[in-house]
């Protein structure tokens, strides 16, 4: 049959597997060659700029029209090309380009077998430390650097998400002038006079604009520029910035400083509206890893009090959660301050609850001097943070759970106001040549400042774009040169601690990209200087003593450089207490900014990951709604899926309503991000973009915005059906065990009532112990801080597909292990879990049963297997599961024709093709592998080697919260052996007797006794 | 009256007989087609850029299997021989042999020589080499008589039923490691017209099913129930 | 069988029923009326014209199919958690339709209702058709249709076989079997009808075509005398047969572990579900062909007031299922399952059960009163409102119980989409198109069996007459 | 046409018509009694007891139904057993390998599918069916077998048949017509 035929070549094809022989040769044959013969034979076949423009010939202009008009011919050529290329990058032993691969790294490379190099991610100036899995030369996995403090092995979603910007297809293939296809020489020609004529007025018409930078090679290189011109002028703008932070730091100290905190030391933390446990928080992943270190109720808990404006996951997991608008917040904290014996100026009245709070918290802290925080968040006013340090000074926390270091930041300068001056600048037409080196400041820029009209006008004589998608701010300059994704170019970078990693490629630009370095290049008139020459210049500058040679390459090796983490710096808080800002309109309607969860300021827009995965809360994808609160839906008579328009002086945008449990009263939140215009084919057009209302007086919130209901109804895409444990019909369900402290030391067992005892089933059971292995796992609910990690790792590592926002409104995401969020009691202010669930494995397999063809069967090792080339999709095993972690591929939803995403992928793991159910499987492809190194091992030396705790699965090894552990059942001392014993261990919907293999650590809180819940909702209620 | 001729019931009662026969036939056919080379490529001598004889490299020059297959011992995936590989000889000998060309142009130019694949198993199998040879599966186990092939074929159908065999038991098939790269290894035999010894650690077998149960024992192969269970091939 | 229980000549007083074949017919007026309408009555244009809007519908359901091939199982309003959508509901309600046919050639043969034999012939047909767009759900539900021989066992290169343990492949061996065995049965019964239109036909082409059906039958009576040993030995083995099926088909979701499915009342009450929508449609069918083709005589009102009775007493049984689900709901104090009660009592689908508990179990309740019963234009509309609600029933069963099972957070809706009315509504298309052939091609009613039922048909012990 | 007609072979028998089946099942009754023993009666629909008149009295489908009854449950249970023993078992759901509450089933369905379909194959096998040519329908009359009309058969093959003589006997027992049966 035609089908069949197709399904034995076609569809089960692993595209990475397919590749593996050619590659290998690819490989193999760059492997030995010598140097220059070799080079000219990559020139011919793809280097040469000829190649690449004949090649481009075939992409129209413009982004909106070349997504339909796709060419696949000429698309295979450059992955032809790039595959070589590639291959040049990992294994040419060329001297001046060594790279040297992580850990399991062989001296020349074993075909089939992964290697791993170490590199970072850089958001907002910000590195996250990472290992990079490389299957013949094809990045597919990015995984936390387990030795680098910042990371200690674990990511965040944006680090995951990354290596699927690398695939984009979207991406810029070339260079482009007004449009048209130009090579890279052409476009360093062409601005050769301009650079020239700027040299001679010492740089006065040179404008340089960039996001936050914190690569020191590219401070270092445009501050050279800036020397030679000192006309010359570098501005920074990002929009999530922390411009707040920063002034806030001047006023108490005078100068911009980092504050670092150490989570693992403090008992009591207190957040001011900061998001500390979610990704887009400086240092955010160690934060994570600290505070769930103090969350296990056997050992010294921690307690987090939450005061936050949008609800947020750190919200969800403190012990105690305040909803107050974002403006009333700093009330709050001048009470709070008080409380600590910090003399503030003002004493404001707050509610009875706010009150209550506020002092039980003071005293919380003030118990726990030296071993406290108290964290405020990016978006509160300066005068807030300037409070914050003067409280953690009084309450003896710096230098304990507190530190003070250089700002991160190359360039701290204040986002808005260096943007501001730009504007003026070329409105002023002193600009001549504008330099926009990444970001997207005609989509994201303040209101007012109207960049866009800006950028038109003719003012500037030379617009030069470096960004890697032709987006809205490309369409505006005259150049757009594609830039390098960060796994194509080196580069170098600040952790949150300060210390500097090397930015490694692991692959060649897919599409000859150029970094920011590359450019200034160009400016400085210094060509040909690559940016590993750049960076291993400026390093060899900083390096003093010792073999330069072998520090490069442990720098490289380990991922970070030695000892450039920042010492703790002694500021002295000055006395002044800062001067309360004007308390808001309590009547008036606040509107606040956030960051979306998922695709941050709205660079993500473009990656289906990170659209399609489920925002923390709300389990939204592909949308920003309007968010509002319980009580004002439905004072203002609002229900879901109603559109309204959310107006602000006069400016107004419409989105979908979307009713957060928790949410305060009176206010609406906005996320930013959404309605692009040119992101691509995932990224455009989803969502409603809210930077129109955001402006620079206001960048975070706003009081006095007006909702208007426009009478029509959008569907919003939620993972989640239902979002309370407690259902409709009163009763409630024991999904999440929970009870707080006191509670549990009195039953430690409390989670264990729905057990069912072994014997309590018709059948022998099967016996599992004489096994060699029982794969097993636990996830810990009170170390969960509800990141989404897990499910983008798990994405990444198998090859999931991503199905768009029609198929997730169905409910045909296919993600195998999602995060459940459950709410319970009021409303208005519910307490919050989330619930990992992959897989649960089940012994007593209720999928397996009914299956005709025995597609779902158990392995020896009590794996719950499913084996997709015998899956004839009846989709009963997914009826017959109750925790609904079966997923269907009801279309084709693979992407069988990109040829990018035939490289990014997993070769170990089969894709998936249409008409077959998929499902956690433990990563089975790791386990084999590492069974059969054991094996293999075992034969070799004779000895019996066997697989240990060193096996991780995906969610596991990138989970920042070490909530996730997986071992063998079978091995007394196995990591999930001693968390399964603990007493907290609970097994979900037991009473079904399925006998999972996932189980669960039961979530304990640790409320303060003088803050019992009960009694703060009885006043909440009054 | 009469409506059928007198031949009918014969014809009726013969017709019933051949729809009997057909439909076993078509039956037997089916079972047979699934099992042809047109199916399962099994004995197919692709066409090759260069006509690379393994029988005269192994057997002719007693080349060992590892020389060009580097990875079979330590991957999944036992690895193709670049250029190089046939250039370190062939730079020297044969150096302007027309069937070479493609070689020295393949070492010129940099582009790889493209080998049609020979044996291949479904994208949804997942073989692994170095398991297999560090447990005592001979190359010839499933690669066949590689030392007798002019041109590479495959000599197997590879198909789950030829895996099975082995899976379901191993100890007809197991040799001892340092026989597992020997083309020209016998299985111990002891027969009125065949005796044949194969020594492990000093012991002399002179039956399989003893030799290999033994070295299940000392390479600590998985027990069936292990190795038969899906997840071993596929994931 | 029947012959074996002569029914007296004459009347007896106190029996006042409508007989089971009118009075004034002979063997020949029997042969003639039922064969006249294959032989000689010509084909009317309301005939073709009827026989075009089905054949339309069955088109429908071919492009609906080919789609479905197309694209795949995505078309549908199917999802996680709602996995099994229309397939399987039609799936189900197809097959208790094809439940009638067998139960009344089987079970009332071997409890001897004379009244049957007048039915039993286009009830039997009716069974085929049904279970052919029964048997066609299954198949197309997968999601890779082409692999479905995967379900039935034969030896493979693979060396993989079906999984016994799932009811599925139950379903497989109970469906195909359901079918063969009606089919046979079915032909069994037409042999010496056959035989009576080859003898009656003229033309030598359709004599020849019956000629070769009827496989030289003639009568004779060693022929009747297995003929009948076989149709009883037939009739014994359908009907637990036919009980089986639904049972089968029952523990679908009686063995999976889902509330609302996971009930040990299911088989019982599957059973009489689908006894009481098959007469539903024998009715539904009868009344417009008898009226059609004048075979009032032989499809007499008694037979209808039968059919409705036994649709009264099978409505009853499956309101007392209903009743046992809702009470156990209650009773157990499972959570799941109080929960189902309540999501069906005020979930979202709610309007979708009180109309099941309506056009199920009280509007049938008119049965009680004899005008209901008797009134052919009443029969009918009630026999359609019960085959509407017969649907709802399978439709709550299963979207009702998957939509919210046992984690909140992976509750979910189901919305059908067009692709799914069109499957539906094109097996309707694909039945009907059968029937309108059946009706034209073969003799409608058993004439042999009808034959039994007139009074000369009946003899004598031989020795008296002997003597 | 008259049964003269063939000559090598003789006619195939006698043939009289009855114009109700209480005729012909006393016609049948003293053919036999009469010691006519191959002779053979035809109706349009089941005559009780003519099969007993004509000296018929048991047939073998029950038995042929039976023996291949118990090979369809064997082989279905057999079967399962092979699949999930013997040949490869797998853990489906912590399940035995054999568990036979769940074999069931397909042994019941199997059972039914062999002794249903034997019972029909049965029946027209031993009733020597498909036979579309045979002797009886050369009797133009008997086309009304299979509607209004019924039969006695004398075959030529009968010992005590004569040509003249069983046309005699046949005459006695009135019917409404004799006929040659030619061959």
């Amino acid at each position: 049959m035609d089908e069949n035929s197709k399904l034995k070549g076609g569809p089960d094809v692993c595209p990475g597997k397919r590749g593996q022989l050619d590659l290998a040769t690819v490989k193999a044959e760059i492997e030995e060659t010598s140097g220059p013969e070799y080079w000219r034979s990559l020139e011919e076949l793809a280097g040469s700029d000829e190649f690449r423009e004949m090649m481009h010939r075939e992409f129209p202009k413009g982004a909106s029209e070349w997504l339909e008009s796709f060419s696949r011919r000429g698309f295979l050529k450059t992955m032809g090309a790039s595959l070589a290329l590639a291959g040049l990058t990992g294994c040419t032993k060329l001297p001046d380009t060594v790279i040297v691969p992580y850990v399991k790294q062989p001296e020349n490379l074993i075909p089939g077998k992964p290697m791993y190099y170490a590199t970072a991610y850089t958001l907002g100036g910000y590195a996250s430390p990472i290992i990079v899995e490389s299957n013949m030369f094809r990045p597919t996995k990015v995984e936390g650097n387990p030795d680098h403090p910042a990371s200690l092995g674990g990511t965040d979603v944006y680090a995951q998400a990354s290596l699927l910007d690398l695939y984009d297809p979207d991406r810029a293939q070339t260079v482009t002038y007004m449009g048209d296809v130009r090579s890279w020489t052409a476009f360093t020609e062409a601005v050769r006079g301009p650079i020239s004529v700027q040299k001679g007025i010492a740089g006065a018409g040179v404008r340089i604009l960039t996001q936050s930078v914190s690569s020191p090679t590219l401070a270092g290189q445009i501050r050279d520029y800036l020397k030679a011109n000192p006309q010359a002028k570098w501005h920074v703008y990002e929009p999530i910035n922390r411009d707040n932070v920063n002034e806030g730091a001047k006023m108490a100290f005078g100068e911009v400083v980092e504050t670092r905190y150490d989570l693992s030391k403090a008992d009591v933390i207190v957040s001011l509206d900061a998001d500390f446990l979610y990704a887009g928080f400086p240092g955010n992943t160690r934060y994570i890893r600290d505070f769930a270190s103090r969350r296990n109720p056997d050992a010294e808990m921690n307690r987090l009090y939450v005061v936050e404006s949008t609800p947020s996951s750190t919200g969800m997991k403190a012990d105690h959660r305040l909803p107050v608008r974002a403006a009333n917040i700093e009330n709050l904290a001048h009470v709070l301050a008080a409380g600590c014996g910090v003399a503030s100026s003002a004493t404001p009245s707050l509610s009875d609850q706010e009150t209550y709070y506020v002092m039980a918290a003071s005293k919380d802290l003030q118990d726990h001097g030296g071993s406290s925080v108290v964290i405020v968040g990016d978006h509160q006013p300066p005068a807030l943070h300037a409070l914050a340090h003067q409280i953690n000074a009084k309450l003896g926390n710096i230098g304990k759970t507190v530190f003070y270091t250089e700002p991160v930041d190359a360039n701290p300068a204040n986002r808005n106001q260096s943007l501001h001056e730009l504007v003026e600048d070329i409105r002023g037409g002193k600009v001549d040549l504008l330099l926009i080196l990444g970001g997207n400041p005609v989509y994201d820029a303040p209101a007012e400042l109207e960049f866009a009209s800006a950028l038109k006008s003719n003012a500037v004589a030379l617009k030069v774009y470096l960004g890697t998608h032709n987006n809205e701010t490309a369409v505006l300059c005259q150049w757009h040169v594609p830039e390098a994704h960060y796994l194509e170019a080196w580069s170098d970078a600040r952790a949150y601690d300060g210390s500097a990693s090397i930015v490694q490629p692991l692959i060649d630009p897919l599409y000859g990209g150029k970094s920011a370095h590359e450019i200034i290049t160009i400016l400085a008139g210094q060509p040909g200087l690559t940016g590993h020459d750049l960076v291993q210049q400026y390093w060899q500058k900083q390096h003093t003593g010792g073999d330069f040679e072998t520090f490069w390459r442990k720098s490289l090796h380990d991922g970070w450089i030695a000892g450039t983490t920042y010492a703790p710096k002694n500021v002295s808080a000055k006395g002044i207490s800062p001067q309360r800002s004007q308390p808001a309109d309590a009547n008036a309607i606040e509107l606040n900014f956030r960051r979306d969860p998922s695709i941050y300021d709205g660079r993500f827009a473009n990656n289906g990951w990170l659209q399609e995965l489920p925002k923390p809360l709300t389990k939204l994808t592909w949308d920003n709604p309007v968010m509002i609160g319980p009580a004002m839906a439905s004072r203002l008579k609002l229900s879901f899926k109603d559109v309204v328009e959310v107006e602000l002086n006069g400016k107004k945008v419409k989105g979908p309503i979307w009713i957060q449990a928790g949410h305060p009263d009176n206010m609406v939140t906005l996320f930013l991000g959404y309605g692009r215009t040119r992101a691509g084919r995932a990224g455009t057009g989803t969502g409603h973009d809210a930077y129109p209302l955001r402006t620079s007086q206001a960048p975070w919130f706003a009081s006095g915005a007006k909702l208007t209901p426009t009478g029509e109804i959008y569907n919003l895409a939620s993972t989640q059906g239902y979002q309370t444990m407690e259902t409709p019909d009163g009763s409630d369900r024991p999904l999440v065990m929970e009870t707080d402290l006191e509670e549990y030391k009195k039953e430690p067992a409390f989670a264990k009532e729905g057990e069912v005892p072994k014997e309590l089933t018709l059948y022998p059971a099967v016996d599992y112990s004489k096994e060699m292995y029982a794969w097993g796992m636990a996830i810990d609910l009170n170390a969960c801080v509800g990141c989404n990690n897990c499910i983008v790792a798990c994405q990444s590592e198998n090859n999931i597909a991503v199905v768009g926002y029609e198929q997730t409104l169905k409910g045909r995401h296919m993600h195998w292990i999602r995060v459940d969020a459950y709410y319970q009691g009021d409303r208005n202010n519910p307490k919050g879990y989330f619930q990992p669930v992959p897989c649960m494995q089940c012994e007593n397999a209720p999928c397996e049963l009914v299956c005709p063809v025995g597609a779902t069967v158990h392995s020896s090792e009590g794996l719950n297997d499913m084996v997709y080339n015998r899956c004839i999709g009846t989709r009963y095993c997914s009826n017959n599961c109750p925790y609904k972690v079966r997923r269907f591929n009801f279309l084709l939803f693979q992407d069988w024709e990109t040829p990018q995403y035939k490289m990014m992928r997993n070769p170990d793991v089969t894709i998936r093709s249409r008409g077959v159910m998929e499902k956690c499987t433990y990563c089975v492809q790791r386990i084999n592998e590492h069974k059969i190194d054991a094996e293999t091992a075992s034969v070799r030396e004779g000895k019996d080697v066997r697989v240990g705790d060193e096996l991780k699965t995906a969610c596991q090894q990138s989970c920042p919260a070490n909530a996730i552990v997986f071992g063998n059942l079978n091995d007394a001392n196995s990591a999930v052996n001693k968390w399964k014993a603990q007493s907290r261990n609970y097994s979900l919907l037991a009473e079904l007797n399925t006998r999972p293999r996932t189980t669960y650590l039961a979530e304990v809180r640790n409320p303060n006794p003088e803050l019992k819940p009960e009694s703060q909702h009885e006043r909440s209620a009054g | 009256m009469q409506i059928f001729p007198r031949s009918s019931n014969n014809i009726a009662r013969a017709s019933l007989v051949i729809v009997a026969v057909v439909v076993a036939a078509l039956g037997w056919v089916l079972w047979e087609l699934e099992r042809t080379p047109y199916v399962t490529n099994a004995g197919v001598r692709k066409p090759q850029p260069v006509p690379f004889s393994h029988q005269h490299h192994v057997t002719g020059l007693g080349i060992d299997c590892r020389y060009c297959h580097t990875s079979v011992e330590v991957s999944s995936f036992a690895g193709i021989p670049p250029t190089k590989t046939c250039m370190n000889c062939h730079s020297q000998i044969w150096t302007n042999a027309a069937y070479l060309e493609p070689v020295r142009e393949s070492f010129r130019s940099g582009k790889s020589i493209e080998w049609s694949r020979v044996n291949q198993v479904p994208n949804f199998v997942y073989f692994n080499h170095s398991i297999h040879i560090n447990k005592g599966v001979g190359c010839n186990t499933c690669h066949g008589p590689v030392d007798k092939m002019p041109l590479m074929y495959q000599q197997e159908s590879l198909q789950m039923e030829f895996c099975l065999n082995c899976h379901r038991a191993p100890e007809k098939y197991l040799r001892p490691r340092e026989q597992v790269f020997n083309m020209r290894y016998e299985q111990p035999a002891n027969n009125p017209l065949h005796r044949n010894l194969v020594s492990v650690n000093g012991h002399d077998y002179d039956d399989q099913i003893e030799l290999g149960n033994a070295l299940k024992d000392l390479y600590k192969v998985r027990s069936v129930k292990d190795i038969t269970s899906c997840n071993t091939c596929h994931r | 069988m029947a012959t074996q229980t002569p029914i007296p000549v004459e009347v007896p007083k106190e029996d006042q029923r409508v007989p089971v074949i009118e009075p004034g017919h002979s063997f020949a007026t029997i042969g003639e009326k039922v064969s006249n309408i294959v032989l000689r009555r010509p084909v009317s244009l309301g005939w073709v014209f009827g026989f075009l809007v089905m054949f339309s519908g069955m088109n429908m359901l071919l492009f609906a199919l080919g789609y479905l091939f197309m694209k795949g199982t995505g078309i549908w309003g199917i999802t996680i958690p709602i996995g099994w959508g229309f397939a399987i509901i039609n799936f189900v309600w197809w097959i208790g339709i094809g439940h009638a046919g067998t139960l009344i050639s089987a079970i009332l043969a071997l409890l001897r209702q004379s009244w049957r034999n007048s039915i039993n012939r286009f009830a039997e047909a009716m069974t085929l058709f049904a279970v052919a767009c029964a048997g066609v759900f299954p198949l197309v539900h997968t999601g890779r249709p082409w692999l479905a021989y995967w379900m039935f066992p034969y030896p493979n290169s693979m060396n993989y076989w079906p999984q016994f343990r799932s009811p599925l492949i139950w379903d497989v061996f109970a469906v195909s079997t359901y079918g063969t065995i009606s089919l046979v049965f079915w032909f069994v019964g037409l042999i010496p009808d056959l035989a009576t239109l080859r003898d009656r036909a003229e033309n030598p082409i359709i004599q020849k075509v019956f000629g070769l059906l009827a496989m030289g039958w003639r009568g004779s009576a060693r022929h009747w005398h297995r003929y009948e040993t076989a149709y009883l030995l037939l009739a014994g083995l359908a009907t637990p047969l036919v009980l089986s099926v639904h049972t089968v088909v029952s523990f679908d979701f009686a063995v999976s572990i889902v509330p609302g499915w996971h009930t040990t009342i299911f088989p019982p009450y599957f059973v009489a579900g689908a006894i009481y929508s098959g007469f539903a449609m024998v009715v539904c069918l009868a009344i417009p062909i008898r009226a059609v083709y004048g075979m009032e005589d032989f499809i007499t009102a008694r037979h209808l007031e039968n059919s409705a009775k036994v649709m009264l007493a099978t409505g009853l049984i499956v309101g007392y299922g209903y009743f046992i689900e809702a009470f156990m709901g209650w009773y157990s104090g499972n959570t799941f399952d109080s929960f189902l009660l309540w999501n069906r009592l005020h979930g979202p689908y709610a309007p979708w059960y009180m109309s099941l508990l309506i056009s199920n179990i009280f509007i049938p309740q008119l049965f009680w009163l004899k005008y209901f019963r008797t009134s052919t234009f009443w029969l009918w509309i009630l026999s359609l409102v019960i085959l509407v609600g017969m649907w709802l029933e399978r439709f709550i069963i299963i979207v009702v119980s998957l939509h919210r099972d046992f984690l909140n957070s992976s509750w979910g809706m189901y919305y059908p989409t067009k692709w799914d009315w069109m499957t539906y509504i094109g097996t309707i298309g694909m039945f009907l198109t059968f029937m309108w052939l059946f009706v034209r091609v073969l003799p409608m009613v058993s004439i042999a069996e009808l034959r039994t039922l007139l009074p000369e048909a009946h003899v004598h012990e031989a020795e008296e007459v002997h003597k | 046409m008259s049964g003269t007609t063939a000559l090598e072979n003789p006619v195939y028998g006698l043939m009289a018509e009855f114009d109700s089946p209480q005729e012909l099942l006393d016609a049948a009754h003293k053919t036999h009694s009469a010691g006519y023993k191959d002779i053979d009666a035809f109706s349009p629909f089941p005559v009780e007891g003519l099969a007993d008149a004509i000296g018929f009295h048991k047939n073998a489908v029950a038995l042929v139904v039976l023996i291949c009854g118990i090979i369809g449950g064997l082989s279905g249970f057999l079967l399962q057993v092979y699949v999930a023993v013997i040949t490869y078992p797998v853990n489906v759901g912590g399940r035995p390998n054999f568990s036979w509450p769940s074999f069931i089933i397909v042994t019941f369905e199997l059972t039914i599918l062999f002794g249903g379909i034997s019972a029909a194959v049965g029946m027209l096998a031993l009733n020597g069916l498909p036979m579309p040519y045979h002797p009886v329908f050369n009797v133009p009359a008997f086309s009304k077998a299979s509607d209004n009309k019924f039969f006695l058969l004398v075959s030529s093959a009968d010992p005590k048949f004569d040509a003249a003589r069983t046309r005699e006997f046949l005459k006695g027992l009135a019917p409404r017509a004799i006929s040659e049966v030619p061959s």
